[in-house]
């Protein structure tokens, strides 16, 4: 095993994405020691750079990233949001799906659902008239509501929030699954 | 014992093919040379063991003891009533065997069985493959902001796009943020809950509870839910399968 | 910029993550044939392979995904318990078996080879986005049809539908044994 240690905090990085890889999470994971994480890490990092790798490995403090080259942002950014007229992106419609079915809602409670940020698209929104705020929330901070706006019932052509279809039927059994599941997780 | 024997197995049966192909199996025959009067036998038994367990009977089983039945009648027929020129024995029908319909649907119902279990193997395999969230991308203000009033996108592009975050929600998230994901404890749902029957005084419809939110603290609510019911602090209420369930407090609670 | 191609598509691979990489979409952000991206990333899912890479490329229909190996799948799941995926039951796999070789299909099709009503699977596999609607059959009754969805292909680890395993010919003791082994395997 000790030999695929590079591999596999190569592996670690890569799902960790965005959030970085915890040194000390992975030694935990690897069981090895967080010195030895960070060495091995710095190996891999130098050895992306050495290689010319497309990623490439940087230390935020107590974590590692995998990140992309700047070279290469022109690429990335034409591919998450491609030119187009009148159509909504796919960050767009997911956001505005949420906000469809769970108004009044509060942008965090969309990012929880999406599990991304979504400030760029509830502008997007909010700038096509679809979708406008609607009030706080009750409680600490008080964050602003949305829902969505009569243009969308619109542009959807829907006659009222009524109806717009309904979906899962299964919601109620699976929902019933992932509760056993991890009930048995807890209780066994 | 017998019936203790049936009622386990009935339920591993996906339909009266796959209970065939059991009998058949269990018989130690061809699958193209099906004893039909014995195999009709057992499967009636089945069907009977099934009715005295009181257990719904799908039409589907009683279809096809009805074709079993259909079958072994035509091969007990005398062959002169039937097939009056052609020499036949039980073994050798040919064209004309009255089992040959059943044993074509037994052989493509087996061919499915088989792909949906190597479909299974596929799905474990892929389980152990994992990939990340798709990175957070800083483009500069790419989408247009201007009040274009053609908006290209369907009902049905807003479905697909809901199904989606929900599935992916449900399938392929990893659950980097294990701590977060905390936010509602137990001990807190079951305080709402108590604090939310005591405070009604009245019964609380169980669907009240949940309304909208996460699967997460729906999930939570409703463990807060059964921790109650086991402490005794509440009792849940149901007058029937699939009624509505009323949650009250205890008894000897204080309680108007 | 010709010869970076191969590490620009790598690092599309990389930032859509489990969206996977839609080739059209790669297409039109590198400026390149879609032929052309399907190569590229076979030569690079081949690389990956040969150089015995952390992480593996893999094709699912029109979209490739970065995901990591199967053997160092426990290191990621102590590092991030990442939620177990549903299984599905008998039925619904039985029903999808049938849906993904003779699509499009009617409900009423799959009910016939199977012998049961399939009306709550097929409600399962449409809700858990492995399956579709396409269209309606021909004829009274114009039924629906229902047909796997590229989601398919990725849930079971197939590139495309040709992946798919072959029906076995009807040799007959190949049937037997078949059905002798799934047999014993089943029910005791």
């Amino acid at each position: 095993m000790n030999e695929d240690i590079d591999l596999i905090l190569e592996t670690l990085l890569y799902v960790s994405g965005d959030e970085g890889l915890e040194v000390r999470r992975a030694a935990e994971a690897v069981g090895i020691d967080k010195s030895r994480v960070i060495t091995e890490l710095e190996r891999i990092a130098s050895q992306y750079e050495e290689e010319g790798r497309a990623l490439s490995v940087q230390q935020f403090g107590e974590s590692f990233k995998m990140v992309t080259r700047a070279e290469f942002s022109e690429y990335v950014e034409r591919y998450a949001s491609p030119p187009q007229r009148g159509t909504l992106s796919q960050a767009a419609l997911e956001t505005l799906a949420i906000v469809a079915y769970e108004q009044p809602v509060t942008r965090l409670d969309v990012e929880e659902i999406r599990g991304v940020k979504v400030d760029r698209a509830m502008t997007t929104l909010v700038g096509k008239g679809l979708v406008e705020e609607s009030g706080r929330a009750k409680g600490v901070g008080r964050a602003i509501l949305y829902k969505t706006t009569p243009r969308f019932l619109d542009v959807f052509n829907l006659s009222s929030l009524d109806d717009l279809p309904t979906i899962n039927d299964n919601e109620q059994t699976e929902q019933m699954d992932l509760f056993m599941s991890s009930y048995r997780e807890q209780h066994e | 014992m017998q019936v203790e024997r049936y009622s386990v197995k009935l339920d591993s049966f996906e339909g009266p093919l796959d209970l065939l192909l059991h009998l058949i199996q269990q018989a130690e025959v061809d699958i193209y040379d099906i004893p039909v009067a014995k195999i009709t036998e057992q499967y009636m038994t089945y069907i009977h063991t099934m009715q005295e367990l009181e257990l719904d009977v799908a039409s589907e089983y009683l279809v096809m003891a009805s074709t079993l039945l259909a079958i072994k009648s035509q091969m007990l027929l005398p062959k002169q009533d039937v097939w009056a020129d052609e020499d036949w024995e039980l073994e050798d029908w040919g064209e004309e065997d009255p089992r040959e319909e059943l044993v074509a649907q037994l052989e493509t119902y087996l061919q499915y069985k088989e792909i949906a279990s190597e479909l299974r193997e596929r799905h474990v395999k892929r389980s152990h493959l994992f990939t990340k969230p798709p990175s957070r991308i800083n483009t500069e203000s790419k989408e247009n902001m201007e009040h274009t009033t053609d908006i290209e996108a369907s009902l049905s592009d807003l479905l697909q796009a809901y199904q989606h975050v929900y599935q992916r929600l449900r399938f392929e998230r990893p659950h980097t943020a294990t701590v977060e994901t905390q936010r509602w404890t137990v001990e807190s749902k079951m305080e709402t809950i108590t604090t939310l029957v005591l405070e009604r005084k009245q019964a609380v419809p169980f669907l009240e509870l949940y309304k909208k939110g996460q699967i997460n603290e729906q999930v939570t609510t409703f463990m807060a839910l059964l921790q109650l019911v086991k402490d005794g602090s509440v009792i849940c209420k149901q007058e029937k399968n699939f009624a509505d369930i009323y949650i009250e407090p205890r008894g000897d609670v204080e309680y108007e």
